[in-house]
């Protein structure tokens, strides 16, 4: 029945175009999607993400002010540590010839903390997403290479890793950025230059399980050459992994970024959450119990970071089923 | 991943297109001012310094200048400023332009001299403090006079002169002394018996055998952010390793208050001419380990700081190492150490020497010869190891404070030495090492610290507290340190003095007192704080530079200076 | 049925999983009486484990019983509290689970597990706890030293056996076994059979044997039960099950595999597979595979009845099946299908094809008419492993592992070759020599003329086009991310046809003549979307869709179901002979390679120990170790009871080359000469020859003494 | 102890020390080749050249760069970690001897704290799973593990020690009472030095449960599906004894491999939380040496937490190979 049905529909005539050509890479875009629709958290991190993102590009938009120039009042003076206006004494601003406008008031020298924590996103998410590309890239490539060439290949590779291994990470990151230009760039190549660590050795253990699957001894018995076999059969089906461990890097870099930035090892010229941290800090917001400006920072990277862990998990979950909740 | 350009890379960008720039500009005659970078420390490493930089450059661009802020950690700063001062001999291959400095206000710098030679000789341009460049053969002449003058007054003038030499000369751009807040608790100290020392605030000698504990607390407990790292009486290691030296060993003079020597160990200071100086001992002095303080001793200390060796550097040349590297520079000039009897030495000057009481009595330690005699020895025999190598178990000195237990980079605890001739009125003296200024400010309000000298940071924070706490006192005096900026004279475009002058013109020196440092600093004008009064009794007044960047166009205008299209500086024709 | 130890009521379990409802086990009905030996059979997915955990109420978190009862000595487990059921697991009840080579706490002492067990569910001290243990251990055959050893120092065989020791150890009085030989080498299959076999008549236990292997069953049980889709489908005592089957289930089942002692030219295959039991279908649910499904068939659901006294089943036709036996048992037959029809076997050309050359295949062939395609010569193959630098670095001692030695046949064209032996014996290896996925360590593989080491860049490509391999597991064997059309294209894009709709054209013949039709409705699929049988058909067809001189079958059926086994080895067949094609099958199954192979080739420890026509090697086996392997396959049959075995379980590894023969150790013929020299390969019948001094010049020396077996086995064992 | 598992350790042991090396030679590549001049800060301005000729050779800055490696190596190996710069006349590892205690304990307490937590939690969690509990309990978890361990510090330190003023802020006591403790031995027994503990315990803690429970919490419901745990249930064995005796047994496991591993990595990663609390340890030191430019001491610092992090890996492999009897001879068992 079905086959006469096949018939009429004209599908002898079929021509070669009209099949899915079944790149490998087809099913990632599904893998993906199954991740955001199976765990509503993992939706929630893209949610977050995606927040964060337009923040970050609109933050020119939406910031009231510019994020270093110190605001001034009418007298031409700084207005520094001002309350926010919902905490400030009402009438208190027009006496010092400003109007309280700041959603979480100002620093010690009068910049708007509310435009610093949205340009902070941009800080934070550039070192996020480019400290997991770089993971996830670096990650995937020596993984492929040590699982699926083997041999010396694989022992200077994965003795490199265990070389990343052994170097404290922080320390590492401080020595960096205390040795070279203070930027936000050198933080991230420091971190690309350790966390691709984890990602590598997990890779490439499934290559090795994948390269043992028979699909790929196929290849190799039709006469694929090795890179063929590496990119069409071995790497779509790790790239899920990789994007897992890159979207734990995200999370990972705006945490160590904030922790050098803490120390004093950042990019003076650049705001980030951290910076903002280490300057209400150094300020000695936390005598003033300038919570306003403690806190918003914090929270901002703990949202980002979680939103990193709740899209790993999804990945985790459909990567690894038995960690499935039934 | 190339995620960044090299600086360097960029700096030739920025080199090629500028010199584009100028051959597509060739046309007209006169040529851009290039860019100009200015160098501060990070924001991170001094907060106020980087911000006022941020400002004066803000400013700058204002004259149609191309100005880049460059802020470098410590490390990289001192190797972009003081060690890259001439093309080619640099640690960078460019040598600075212009760079935020200061001058930290130290007790020993009270004395004019210090500031008047070391910062502007054209002697100490190539590695010493004048790492500006400034050459100016009538201001060397004023430098060298002013030394060798040992009656006061005639100093002061030569040193009003000095000073409005380099006022119009505007070698340097000053725009303030900083107020140090300090504060004191008064339920511990009677508020009356707290001594301020001109130009340094309250973490004065004097204010240590002086305050007055009136309660439970007879413990002087006071903190420090930096680095207390040595005790050594023949090093200068610091500001906080100083605090502590300056009472565990006994001088022969100190300054006073006011910023004056005066005879201390010494009972007396005899001028026989003005190269031969007779001191005497103070009867009954003892070394904390119980043995009395003789003229040996006293001679040992000056021997002490000479000791060194001849050596040979590796390309052959003869030099002499001196063990006590940081004192050897205040006793040089000491050609002959005499003991006359128990109590008496008389030394001998190969020339003389008006700060020789304020540089070198004033600031040598007196150090027992029983214990510092085999170290030297021992030292003098091993190529290796300086005297700042050294760190006595329990140090020994004659000082006011006895040692009793000290830990590097964490506190040293001192109890009163009560056998001195000028015994402290407090039972003993504790200084932690707190980097936190949070936890610093936490302790002095719980009373865990009762002696606030130290504030790195917004000063109104201080005066807050004091004003919510009644039992703490706010102090402030002005320093003899102060901030600037710094120009190198060798270069255009600061070898030119209109040029310098207008930027002076666009330092908000007001602004800056008002915001940044919240009224907590006095405007400055010269290298000589206003805290010294003595020294500024200047018959004419040094001139002003008001803030104004009208006048700062206007002065630049009338100097043959222009603008092009796009706004930007042009350089006078020829 | 009164005096039924357990009897199982209309029990139905349902699972509950994202895709739906499964209803696993549907109304099923059950009893064992004390002393009887049920075997329960089924293909995979049936509901026979499910309906086992559900007795002993240790289903998954997903899984829940929705009616029936289970009485056990007259009480109802299912209305039993927790901690009452848990008190019947193990004291009444004990299960020896599937894969329970992994039952056993990887990081617990196996004595600890057993003592511990005993101790707290037996109520023993400690020292009675060891004492029983010793006992328990010696009674399953395993050294009571062993208690002390960690799982993972046990070979499948012990662990097997250590199971079964604690399912015994508090004698239950039920013993539930679930597939207790499967994944086990057939010599230690044979004797964990013969472990529960003596264990049986020893201690006169009841078992519940469920397992899709229908010979365990003849050889075990003195009852069965087919289970089909959630339900019982026939019972019947054991020798009426196999003498006249009444089920058309049963029926094929029993003819669908091959069997040693009853060759049969072409196996019966039962085309499709079990229905999808989350929606089943009306009527009864074998009617689409069924080749004697009526009309009525497709409406009514037939019961369970019993036909004669004693023997039950679920079939509309039941009463007329003795007449339509005889049909039934014929496999071309079973072409007409729903199922098969829907696969288009039963296309004339297909049937008329696999027909011929399955009644052709035995026929002699002339050996000199044929040329040489293959030919080995003296290859070995070695691995090193650890030592060097990076064997340091990773803590990895050098050893070398003999993989293949010195192995030297020929093959011609259009022949078909069986490697056969334990696992480890080096057949795999030797198969992937051939296919040059590595490279030999001495020796030559010369392909049609053209030493296989020396091939370059653009002669290599052009062997790879000729020689293909199939995979055991097909459902690794395609990429998962790929659709079966750019499956099917790789080879053809990398040997150079640009042309698409050359591909395509030539994709959809291949798609054809392994009898997947219409093979544009395969083509947009992902390999999830099919089944284990067809996914085989798929790997079959990129195999042969360059058209190769040469085909490598890795077990090709070892992890189907038994009723499609048949149609891949009957398609596979056909098409060799079709296309010429030159075939070497490795199994370690010797009547698969008997129904497939013209000559088998015997391996053991990387040598080939026998090799010669598989009429002859079967029949008339002459290496020891070949007459142990064949002595051991079970048989569907429970009127022929197996011999117990003379030789042991277990393959020592190849890490040292020894001395004499490699099979010494374990030979139960050996002689004083085995252990000296190297044996010398007789050719005792033309084409046929062993490696054996049996046969040489030593045929003479004299056998060994058991102490002196013991010595020499010691060492490896 | 068979013979695998010891050639397992000693190739671990090779591997670890060969590690160590590579780490050893970056790190003195690092310093060596980094812009800017080792000494530059602590030149004196007053400097002749002479004198700095004469500094540089008192710390070997003369001598060729493969020169300068090879005494590197050498003294590195008599654990001779050369001078300060900054610390008159006292040796990097006197400085870094005293530092590291105060780390060891502050990093000990805290895994300790954590590690308790985090495995109950996380056998909890397991055996919730699925509940509201656990969907709550776990992102917590996630929230700690997301948020700055340093805001956490300074939210701890606002709240506990500025607005209650219920525990010290900093420091590990007092001076009065520090400059008695003559011995380790005094320090420990003293409980000012206890209270000062808490703050950066908790801190450290509240960050470093996440890893044990949420590694336990996969563990246990992986381990619960294995056949073993099956087997356990077809035995009727309770649900407790299983839980508890038998997954929770092989799941913790990985989570001692990550105990062990995490001591390595706290005592690297704790910089951040010994500077906000002005803890004297190693990572407060290291941070102070990179701010004052004391190359030596920076450098010995860096050197000593990577030896211990590569120490500590070593020691987890090995309690590993020694816990799960599976390892060792799985070095073997690869072979196949």
């Amino acid at each position: 029945m079905q086959q006469e049905a096949l018939v009429k529909e004209g599908m002898r005539g079929k021509t070669a175009a009209q099949f899915k050509q079944g790149s490998p890479f087809s099913q990632l875009w599904e893998t993906n999607r199954e991740v955001f629709q199976r765990d509503k958290l993992a939706l929630f991190g893209l949610i977050i993400f995606a927040f964060f993102a337009l923040v970050a590009i609109l933050a020119p938009q939406i910031a009231p002010n510019d994020p270093f120039t110190p605001l001034k009042n009418a007298d031409g003076d700084w207005i520094s540590n001002t309350l926010p206006y919902w905490l400030a004494e009402p009438g208190e601003d027009e006496a010092e010839g400003f109007t309280n406008t700041f959603v979480l008031g100002t620093t010690n020298i009068g910049r708007d903390i509310f435009s610093q924590l949205i340009y902070g996103a941009r800080s934070a998410l550039l070192v996020g997403f480019s400290a997991a590309i770089a993971v996830a890239i670096i990650g995937t490539v020596v993984g492929l290479l040590a699982g699926f060439y083997g041999g010396w290949v694989d022992v200077v590779l994965m003795r490199a890793a265990d070389v990343a291994f052994g170097i404290p990470f922080i320390p590492f990151i401080i020595v960096i950025s205390a040795f070279f230009d203070p930027s936000i760039w050198n933080v991230v190549l420091a971190m690309s230059v350790l966390l691709w660590r984890d990602s590598s050795r997990v890779i490439r253990s499934q290559v090795l399980v994948i390269k043992e699957q028979a699909f790929v001894s196929a290849a190799k018995v039709s006469g694929a050459s090795g890179l063929r076999i590496i990119f069409l059969h071995i790497a779509p089906s790790i790239l899920p992994l990789s994007f897992l461990y890159g979207t734990l890097a995200i999370g990972w870099a705006i945490l160590t970024e904030a922790s050098v930035s803490f120390l004093g090892f950042s990019d003076p010229e650049t705001i980030s959450w951290g910076f903002m941290l280490q300057d209400a800090f150094n300020s000695l917001a936390l005598s003033r119990r300038a919570f306003y400006w403690i806190v918003p920072p914090g929270i901002c990277i703990m949202l980002t970071v979680m939103a990193g862990f709740f899209i790993g998990r999804g990945y985790e979950e459909v990567l690894f089923p038995r960690l499935r909740r039934t | 991943m190339q995620f960044r350009l090299n600086p360097r890379v960029i700096l030739a960008l920025v080199l090629v297109t500028t010199v584009l720039g100028m051959s597509l500009g060739a046309v007209s005659a006169q040529e851009r001012v290039p860019t100009i970078t200015v160098h501060s420390v990070t924001q991170a490493e001094r907060p106020i310094e980087y911000e006022t930089t941020r400002l004066v450059v803000e400013n700058m661009r204002e004259l149609g200048l191309d100005v880049e802020h460059r802020a470098l950690s410590l490390l990289q700063f001192f190797d972009e400023t003081w060690f890259s001062r001439e093309e080619g001999k640099g640690r960078v291959e460019k040598p600075f332009q212009m760079t935020a400095w200061r001058m930290v206000g130290r007790p020993e710098r009270s004395e004019p001299d210090e500031f008047t030679y070391n910062l502007f000789h054209s002697s100490v341009r190539d590695g010493g403090y004048n790492f500006i460049g400034y050459y100016n053969p009538e201001y060397d002449a004023l430098a060298e006079t002013q030394r060798a003058l040992t009656d006061p007054a005639e100093r002061r003038e030569i040193i009003c002169e000095a000073q409005q030499v380099i006022r119009n000369d505007m070698v340097n751009a000053y725009f303030l002394h900083p107020q140090t807040p300090q504060l004191v608790n008064t339920d511990v100290f009677n508020a009356a018996s707290v001594v301020i020392q001109a130009g340094i605030g309250i973490q004065n000698f004097w204010n240590w055998i002086n305050i007055e504990p009136i309660g439970e607390e007879r413990l002087i407990i006071t903190a420090t952010t930096s680095n207390l790292n040595v005790l050594n009486p023949l090093e200068i290691a610091g500001d906080s390793p100083s605090r502590v030296t300056e009472i565990v060993w006994d001088r022969l003079m100190r300054t006073n208050p006011d910023g004056l020597p005066e005879p201390w160990a010494a009972e007396s200071v005899v001028w026989e001419d003005s190269t031969h100086v007779v001191l005497t001992l103070r009867e009954g002095m003892t070394w904390h380990d119980g043995l009395p303080v003789t003229s040996a001793d006293a001679a040992y200390s000056f021997e002490a700081a000479l000791a060194g060796t001849t050596q040979v550097d590796a390309e052959g040349n003869e030099f002499f190492r001196a063990e006590a590297t940081d004192y050897y520079p205040f006793v040089s000039g000491i050609t002959d150490i005499e003991i006359i009897d128990d109590l008496t030495i008389r030394l001998s000057l190969a020339a003389p020497n008006g700060a020789f009481e304020t540089s070198t009595l004033s600031k040598l330690n007196l150090i027992p010869k029983h214990i510092w005699e085999p170290i030297i020895t021992e030292l003098l025999a091993d190529d290796g190891a300086d005297v700042d190598s050294i760190q006595e178990e329990i140090p020994i000195g004659s000082g006011p404070f006895k040692f009793v237990a000290y830990d590097v980079n964490e506190f040293a605890l001192l109890e009163a030495h009560t056998d001195h001739w000028s015994a402290p009125k407090a039972d003993g003296w504790l200084m932690n090492v707190l980097p936190n200024l949070e936890a610093m400010i936490g302790q002095i309000q719980s009373g865990e610290m009762n002696l606030l000298w130290e504030w790195p940071s917004d000063p109104a924070v201080l005066s807050d507290i004091a004003e919510a706490n009644d039992h703490l006192s706010l102090f402030t005096e002005t320093s003899i340190g102060f901030q600037y900026f710094a120009f190198n004279l060798r270069y255009a475009p600061f070898d030119n003095l209109a040029f310098r002058q207008a930027i002076a013109h666009v330092i908000p020196q007001q602004f800056i007192i008002d915001n940044l440092y919240n009224g907590f600093a006095a405007p400055a004008d010269s290298f000589v704080s206003t805290a010294l009064g003595y020294w500024r009794e200047c018959d004419e007044p040094l001139r002003t530079y008001e803030f104004t960047i009208e006048g700062a166009r206007a002065l630049l205008e009338s100097a043959g200076y222009s603008w092009d299209d796009e706004g930007r500086l042009l350089y006078p024709a020829n | 049925m009164s005096e039924a130890l357990l009897s199982v009521r209309n029990l139905s379990v349902e699972y509950l999983t994202q895709s739906g409802t499964v209803y696993a086990v549907d109304q099923v009905s059950l009893d064992i009486e004390a002393g009887q030996q049920l075997g329960l059979i089924g293909e995979s997915g049936c509901g026979k484990t499910t309906l086992m955990r559900a007795l002993i109420q240790v289903l998954p978190r997903n899984g829940r019983i929705t009616s029936g009862e289970v009485y056990f000595k007259g009480r109802n487990l299912l209305e039993l509290t927790p901690a009452e059921m848990r008190e019947i697991r193990w004291r009444e009840i004990a299960t020896i689970p599937q894969a329970s080579m992994d039952s056993l706490d990887p990081v617990r002492r196996v004595g600890h597990q057993l003592e511990k067990l005993l101790k707290i569910r037996g109520g023993l001290s400690q020292a009675q706890a060891r004492e029983r243990a010793i006992m328990l251990f010696e009674l399953v055959g395993l050294d009571p030293e062993r208690l002390s050893h960690y799982p993972h120092e046990f070979s499948g065989g012990m662990k097997q056996r250590a199971i079964i020791a604690m399912a015994l150890s508090l004698n239950p009085s039920l013993l539930i076994a679930d597939e207790p030989v499967t994944a086990l080498d057939v010599i230690v299959q044979h004797q964990i059979l013969e472990v529960l076999q003596h264990l049986q008549d020893e201690l006169n236990l009841t078992v519940l044997l469920i397992t899709h292997d229908i010979s365990v069953v003849a050889q075990l049980c003195n009852e069965v039960s087919v289970m089909y889709a959630g339900r019982v489908v026939e019972r019947a005592a054991a020798e009426t099950f196999f003498r006249e089957p009444n089920h058309p289930y049963s029926l094929g089942l029993q003819q669908a595999y091959p069997n040693l002692r009853q060759p049969r030219d072409t196996l019966i295959s039962i085309e499709g597979y079990p229905p999808d039991l989350r929606q089943p279908p009306g009527g009864c649910r074998f009617a689409r595979r069924c080749p004697l499904a009526l009309a009525e068939c497709r409406a009514e659901d037939p019961a369970l009845r019993e036909i004669v006294p004693g023997h039950w089943a679920a079939c509309l036709r039941s009463a007329e099946m003795d007449a339509l036996r005889e049909q039934a048992e014929e496999p071309l037959f079973w072409r007409e299908t729903e199922a098969a029809r829907e696969v288009g076997l039963s296309t004339v050309a297909a049937e008329a094809t696999d027909a011929a050359s399955a009644n052709g295949h035995t026929a002699a062939r002339g050996e000199t008419a044929e040329e040489i395609l293959l030919d080995m010569r003296g290859v070995s193959k070695r691995f090193k492993i650890g030592g060097g630098l990076a064997g340091l670095v990773r803590g990895q001692r050098e050893q070398t592992l003999y993989a293949v030695n010195e192995v030297a046949f020929t093959l011609r064209r259009g022949e078909s070759l069986g490697l056969a032996g334990e696992s480890g014996c080096g057949k795999t290896t030797t198969g992937k020599l051939l296919v040059k996925l590595i490279e030999p360590s001495a020796g030559e593989i010369v392909f049609d003329g053209a030493e296989l080491a020396h091939l370059d860049a653009r002669a290599e490509l052009a062997f790879r086009g000729r020689v293909q391999l199939m995979f055991q597991n097909p459902f690794e064997a395609l990429n998962p991310r790929f659709t079966l059309y750019r499956s099917l294209a790789e080879p053809l894009i990398i040997h150079g046809w640009k042309d698409e709709e050359e591909r395509l054209a030539r994709i959809l013949d291949t798609l054809e003549r392994v009898n997947l039709q219409p093979p544009e409705l395969f083509l947009d699929q992902y390999p999830h979307q099919l089944s284990g049988g067809q996914l085989q058909r798929v790997v079959l067809a990129r195999a042969l869709v360059l058209h190769p001189d040469f085909l490598v079958a890795d077990e090709p059926v070892s992890m189907l179901d038994v009723s499609v086994r048949a149609g891949i080895l009957n398609t596979t067949r056909r098409l060799a002979r079709e296309m010429g094609l030159a075939t070497v099958y490795i199994s370690h199954d010797l009547s698969l390679l008997q129904y497939t192979c013209d000559r088998i080739a015997v391996m053991y420890l990387g040598y080939v120990v026998e090799i010669g026509p598989s009429h002859e090697v079967i029949a008339n086996p002459k290496h020891p170790y070949t007459q142990s392997l064949i002595a051991a396959v079970p048989v569907p049959d429970p009127t022929l009871k197996t011999e117990p075995l003379r030789i042991r379980e277990g393959v020592p590894r190849p890490t040292e080359q020894v001395r004499g023969c490699p099979f010494a150790s374990r030979c139960p013929e050996v002689r004083e000469a085995c252990l000296e020299h190297f044996p010398p390969s007789v050719e005792i019948e033309p084409g046929h020859f062993a490696l054996c001094h049996l046969y040489g010049e030593h045929a003479e020396s004299p056998p060994l003494s058991e102490e002196q077996i013991a010595a020499a086995t010691s060492t490896q064992y | 102890m068979n013979r695998g598992i010891a050639y397992y350790i000693i190739g671990r042991f090779l591997q670890s020390v060969l590690v160590l090396w590579i780490i050893v030679t970056l790190l003195f590549l690092l310093f060596r080749l980094a812009p800017g001049d080792p000494i530059a800060n602590y030149i004196d301005v007053n400097f002749t050249r002479e004198q700095e000729l004469n500094l540089r050779a008192r710390f070997g800055l003369d001598k060729p760069l493969h020169e300068q490696y090879v005494v590197y190596l050498v003294n590195l190996a008599k654990l001779d970690l050369g001078e300060t710069f900054s610390y008159a006349g006292r040796s990097v590892l006197d400085i870094l001897a005293e530092d590291l205690p105060n780390t060891i304990y502050l990093t000990m307490s805290s895994l300790l704290l954590a590690y308790s937590v985090g495995v109950l939690g996380g056998i909890a969690m397991a055996a919730l799973r699925g509940s509201l509990i656990e969907r709550v309990g776990t992102t917590f978890t996630l929230m700690t593990r997301a948020a700055p361990q340093f805001w956490v510090g300074m939210l701890l330190l606002t709240l506990f020690a500025f607005q209650w003023r219920l525990l010290p802020s900093s420091g590990i006591g007092p001076a009065l009472v520090r400059y008695r403790w003559e011995t380790e031995w005094d320090k420990l027994l003293s409980p000012v030095f206890w209270r000062h503990m808490i703050l950066p315990t908790f801190t450290l803690a509240i960050y470093l449960h996440g890893l044990p429970l949420l590694l336990m919490r996969s563990n246990m419901l992986e381990v619960l599906d294995q056949d073993f745990i099956v087997m356990g249930r077809l035995t009727g064995y309770s649900e407790s004894r299983l839980m508890i005796q038998h997954a929770a047994r092989n799941a913790l496991l990985p989570v001692l491999t990550a105990l062990t591993l995490g001591i390595g990595y706290s005592i690297g990663g704790n910089v951040v939380i010994e500077n906000v609390f002005s803890w004297p340890g190693l990572g407060r030191t290291l941070v102070e040496a990179v701010q004052e430019s004391d190359y030596p001491l920076a450098q010995g610092a860096f050197f000593f937490i990577a030896f211990i992090i590569v120490f500590l890996n070593f020691i987890a492999d090995i309690l590993y190979s020694l816990l799960d009897p599976r390892v060792g001879a799985s070095a073997q068992a690869r072979l196949s």
